[in-house]
């Protein structure tokens, strides 16, 4: 648990962080799931974070969305404090408004997707900018059916998920997350749910939101992808970040032994 | 290939079964029809008299109007139990329990002799001046107090069918929905609400059906148009009351029929994308066929569905 | 169809209301109105609750909505006298007394007066009911007034028939070591009439003038059994605070019972044998 | 570390909506407790009277036994519903109409007539010989009609709560007990039925509290001795009709709550595994001790769970 | 479609053999999924079915188990005809009891585990012996217990479903399948909704299984699996079988160039 107030200072030095979290912990009750959370990810960059199950790696994701409040430390997205503004010292709770407007600026993906199963495609994208944006629908339409091009699914915009392989429910899932135009993408195991022959879709429009320069913080299994597409990878076990850096560095020559072990489990 | 032609498993209990049911029917029909205790003659002098028409016509209104108050505050209350404000949720709760634990008839009269306990009602500084006043018998006259009562009653029985219902909707729906930045009551209104409608239209449409047989007991109020009020008095006058039950039964069966096929639509309506969908891949060709034929901004017009 | 409202399709089918009584015929009695407590003196209208299910006391027209009967021709001779309008609604029992002194000014629905019910209301005395009792046609079963122990006896919910008359034969079978009457208790009066046509019941037992409707509406199909007894006085219910219009209600059953218009209202509707000579604020017999 | 310890947000709205409501309340319980017409003295007298707590005991008995009977012909009839016998599908489907389409207080009025309809039951062949009759009214006394009408009606409701319910099983579990070898009948019982209970309960619970206000109906039979008519009959002796309403209305009361609190517990069973297992791998610590620490013996006791 | 007939005569005169699939087809209204599929899977031997999605891999499976009823083609397990008995020559449907009596003999394994989630772990396993074969609880639970150490979870036998992770869950539902002691078992993909570190452990038990002399026929896309442990594979495509023998062989030198392009996309 390393003191973050000097670590802030270090890391807006730096060019363009977009995200930085720190000395992040969080309990559920007595549980104490992440121990001291240090990260930064800067505009652009492909940060993956690898690790056993229960390593706290949904919660990490969870709590940059507001999805779960953090017990210690502080996330900034922006130079905007998460989940709370600071008066003279003090941490005030953002209003649900408030809340609903910094997760506006954050789209995450979830491993089982998500969809709305009583919507089709088309409208399952639509949603959030007609509703939330109040976009007109019409140019929600025209964006959601650029979007689903992008994803490779133009011809199943009036599908319903039901009707919808998981790999194309998860790329849906994607273009509904990028309809609301977010500055940074949360994946958590976008493909673990998937048969293994309908991943490379996925990761494919995955490798494609990088390229474009999207910021992205993935959560994986894909080793493959890590080494291809990230920017850095960082390995977490038992609530904190055991290594962290180049992810062909990494792979090629994990420093710690848990890491040596959880990629030989992996490979 | 040569397809098989297998022979069937022969079930000969189930042809004694429907053989005895058949009789039991025929034989039930024939004495019903036959035994001079029914007076046919009179039931269809009586079944489109036309008071009994009004008072068909009346015990729609009431129970659709009921319905549609007690639909509206059990929305409330199933939202306010989820809500975290702890005040909503107990008085969700308390609502629940008292309106459903205390007799619909002694609502009914209560909103009947409100007038008499509360003759006027006022608005005003409590403790300070009046502000306003009304004669409490003009704002709620028979019909109000008949239906505000039995809306008041079963919103409390669609409270906790609507309850079951949001907390059978899986909560990564609401996760999805919150992470895309829609706010509490949006998510609650146009993503939670008609999924749940799936759990939730079955036991609503046993209460619809319930309320149609319960707006009989709007005498309570009093009101005196209603369906069963209109039969019972022709039965006093005639001294013939089975004919006159009769008129009153066929009725009810009548509007319950149209209320089930009405049922069988809107259950039809939210499952789409869930109960009525042809296993994927066999549908996705002809699917796919169709979305290609269809221009893009026809899909767009069925969006509002969920809303409604 | 208006079967409901096509009158005269013999006796057995559909209310054929004697003529109607006129109220205009009643003269306003300046007198009277003076006494009048203040609340009441402004309004037009005396409204009266009643259960029209007691044909030939209160009832329904063939409209089903427009109430009549002996109780609602009195009702509107009350309020003519007083210069006012009678207006009679339809009101289930339990609802009739919580709204006396505010929503209804009387209750008239042949509320057969005795002391545990005085002690709620007042009660202006108006007519005499006895009970009667009335079997099938010839009397197949051999039903006697004596020979009711375990027998099936029908009355109608809530009356004086049922409790304490039918009750306390009842406990006096059990008493002498004889079966139970078994009381069927119906809350139409029609339902306890068609079950003893049907014969499901062997008996039934209720106000005199309910019995003589039943009897003409079966069209013979049923008999008296024994004669009227138990003479009991029925009231016009007046709230039990408002004790200045009850005197006044009072005053002015004796001067319609005076001037006649109380006999006519009765012969109107063939029911003279109930008729009193005075009417009483609150007898304290029953 | 330093935990977070922040402002929350203030919700001055929401005081002020308590204080309306308290405000409200009290307001409902003075004018209630001082309203002269309400005759709290004439409440207490009849509260514990014994006629008051005999009606409640025959109300209570006639909701359990015809919700009993209720629901074994519920499943019968939601499993015929499922059967492959298009006969069976059929019968269940004319039931459910028929008996959820015709008042209950029709039906209870044929079960106390029925005897004046057919005064005897007679079993023969069929326009042959005559082998057993018996005197209907003998057999069908009130009791018996009256828990059979409200039973019979009250099926036709609960079979659509239990048909929604079992069509709410994830098919998955079907096809994994068949593959197991076990017949369908068994499936039903000990797999699909008990997964369904946790979205049939709170719509039966709905119908069970409905239930003790409907047995009042039971007065078309006649049927004489339950908690309405009881307090109704007092109600015409005394001339008091709100106090007696008020017992009524208590009691109701009381026994909705004792329900309620049943309900909770119901759900809670059925839901085991389900509804109230906390995150797994919380738990699963926990759970890991509790697992070495009890004998293996005690966990098969459970097993029958499902069946009740 | 090859003729069946001669097929038949010539599998009867191979050593023991426990499968017979004779030319069947399966139709679902129009659709014909299955198009003439012969096999044979003899006693002890491990069968891997590969393919793409949709070629009617479960299907197949599914009218084995008679899940599905076939629509043309014969199904043999231990020379006993799957589905009905023939009189002269004359095909009658069985009755509910005898099909239940045949699928006691087929342990499957499904891919969503379809445990009963109201039932432990213990209790899932012992609900078919206890309630088709009517053994003992006692002895059952004995007999579960066993299987539970052997899947290696003998600690979680009073655990619910949903307090396991997905590869015990799957463990679980090997286990209540052996319960039955069947002679031949079905998995249908049991490792594709596992997160990857799970899928191990699952397959673990699965050679195990094979191992201790049991015929297994196993969908599956782990194509390590089938080549270490599989003594045939097949690989079918459009509701055909495209390949079959070897599995090293088919592996390392697919003959037929849909069996190259899938096994390209899979590895
Ligand atoms: N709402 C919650 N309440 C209590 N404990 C929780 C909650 N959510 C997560 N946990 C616990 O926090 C720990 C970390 O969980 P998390 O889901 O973040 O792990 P993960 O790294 O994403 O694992 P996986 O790969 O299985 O998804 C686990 O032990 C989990 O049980
Ligand atoms: N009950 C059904 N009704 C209609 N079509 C069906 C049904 N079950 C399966 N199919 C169709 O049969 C074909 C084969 O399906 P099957 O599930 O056997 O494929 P699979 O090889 O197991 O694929 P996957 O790897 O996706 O599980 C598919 O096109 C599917 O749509
Ligand atoms: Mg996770
Ligand atoms: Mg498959």
């Amino acid at each position: 648990m390393t003191e973050t107030a000097p670590l802030k200072e270090q890391a807006t030095a730096r060019t363009k962080p977009l995200v930085e979290i720190q000395g992040v912990h969080k309990l559920f009750g007595d549980h104490h799931v992440l121990k001291g959370i240090d990260m930064t990810v800067r505009q652009g960059e492909v940060s993956v974070i690898i690790g056993p199950s229960g390593s706290g790696k949904s919660t990490l994701l969870r709590c940059i969305n507001l999805l779960e409040t953090i017990s210690a430390g502080r996330i900034y997205v922006h130079d905007d404090l998460i989940g709370y503004h600071e008066v003279n010292g003090k941490l005030h709770d953002l209003n649900a408004k408030q809340i609903a407007a910094q997760r506006r600026e954050i789209g995450m993906v979830f491993q089982r997707f998500n969809l709305f199963p009583h919507k089709t495609a088309l409208q399952n994208v639509i949603e959030a900018p007609t509703q939330v944006k109040r976009q007109s629908k019409s140019a929600a339409k025209l964006k959601a059916l650029e979007l689903l091009e992008m994803v490779g699914l133009s011809d199943r915009a009036n599908f319903y998920p039901s009707q919808l392989s998981g790999g194309q429910q998860q790329r849906v899932a994607i273009a509904r997350a990028l309809a609301m135009e977010p500055e940074l993408m949360l994946f958590d195991e976008p493909t673990s749910a998937l048969d293994p022959e309908l991943v490379g879709d996925v990761l494919e429009v995955m490798k494609n939101l990088a390229k474009s320069g999207m910021t992205m913080i993935v959560v994986t299994h894909e080793i493959g992808f890590a080494r291809e597409v990230g920017d850095t990878l960082t390995f977490m076990d038992g609530g904190v970040v055991v290594e962290s850096g180049n992810p062909r560095d990494i792979i090629a020559n994990p420093q710690h032994h848990r890491t040596q072990e959880f990629l030989s489990r992996v490979l | 290939m040569e397809l098989i032609d297998a022979v069937p498993v022969r079930h000969p209990w189930r042809w004694v079964g429907a053989a005895v049911i058949l009789l039991v029917l025929v034989l039930v029909i024939q004495s019903m029809t036959t035994n001079p205790k029914f007076y046919w003659g009179t039931f269809r002098t009586y079944l489109f008299d036309v008071l009994v028409i009004q008072g068909v016509g009346w015990t729609l209104i009431l129970t659709v109007t009921s319905m549609v108050i007690a639909i509206v505050l059990a929305i409330l209350l199933a939202f306010m139990r989820q809500s975290d404000n702890p005040l909503f949720r107990y008085v969700s709760w308390v609502w629940v329990w008292f309106f459903r634990g205390t007799p619909v008839y002694t609502q009914l009269l209560f909103w009947g002799s409100v007038g008499a306990l509360y003759p006027k009602i006022i608005v005003g500084v409590p403790f300070g001046p009046e502000l306003f006043s009304w004669d409490t018998a003009t704002v709620i006259n028979a019909t109000v107090a008949a239906i505000v009562g039995l809306g008041l009653n079963e919103s409390a029985y669609l409270a906790e069918i609507f309850r079951a219902g949001l907390k059978s909707v899986d909560n990564g729906q609401m996760e999805a929905a919150e992470a895309l930045g829609m706010r509490r009551s949006k998510v609650m209104w146009r993503i939670i609400l008609p999924q749940a409608m799936r759990v939730i239209i079955p036991p609503t449409g046993n209460e619809t059906i319930g309320m149609l047989k319960t707006t009989s007991l709007v005498l309570a109020v009093p009101f005196t148009l209603d369906l069963t009020f209109v039969t019972n008095a022709l039965a006093s006058r005639t001294f013939l009351p089975i004919p006159l039950l009769m008129v009153a039964a066929f009725w009810y069966l009548v509007i319950t029929s149209v209320l089930m096929v009405g049922q069988y639509y809107i259950e039809r309506h939210f499952g789409k994308g869930v109960d009525n969908v042809t296993k994927a891949p066999v549908k996705a060709t002809a699917a796919v066929a169709a979305a290609h034929a269809k221009p893009v901004e026809t899909s767009g017009g069925t969006t509002e569905g969920g809303q409604s | 169809t208006t079967a409901s409202q096509d009158g005269g399709s013999g006796s057995s089918n559909g209310a054929s209301a004697p003529a109607t009584f006129d109220p205009s015929t009643v003269a306003k009695d300046d007198a009277l109105i003076a006494l009048l407590p203040a609340a009441l003196k402004d309004k037009a209208t005396i409204d009266v609750g009643s259960d029209t299910s007691y044909e030939p006391a209160e009832f329904l027209d063939k409209d089903g909505q427009t109430p009549i009967g002996y109780d609602v021709d009195l009702a509107k001779a009350i309020a003519a006298t007083l210069g006012k309008k009678a207006v009679v609604h339809t009101a289930d029992f339990s609802s009739i007394l919580p709204k006396l002194g505010t929503v209804y000014d009387l209750g008239m629905s042949s509320f057969t007066i005795n002391p545990e019910r005085s002690k709620a209301v007042n009660f202006v005395s108006y007519f005499n009911a006895g009970v009667l009792w009335a079997v099938q046609k010839g009397n197949p079963k051999g039903i006697t007034m004596d020979n009711l122990c375990g027998k099936k006896v029908g009355v109608q919910t809530g009356t004086v028939e049922e409790d304490p008359d039918v009750k306390d034969r009842s406990a006096k079978c059990v008493a002498a070591g004889k079966p139970a009457i078994t009381i069927v208790s119906l809350k139409n009066q029609t339902d306890v009439t068609t079950r003893l046509v049907g014969g499901t019941i062997d008996a039934m037992s209720a106000d005199s003038p309910i019995i003589k409707n039943a009897l003409a509406k079966t069209n013979g199909q049923l008999e008296t059994l024994g004669a009227v007894y138990d003479s009991a006085q029925q009231g016009i219910a007046i709230a039990k605070t408002d004790t200045v219009f009850a005197g006044v209600v009072e005053k002015v059953m004796n001067k319609l019972i005076q001037d006649g218009t109380y006999t006519k209202i009765l012969t109107n509707w063939n029911n003279t044998d109930g008729a009193l000579p005075k009417a009483v604020l609150n007898p304290t017999a029953g």
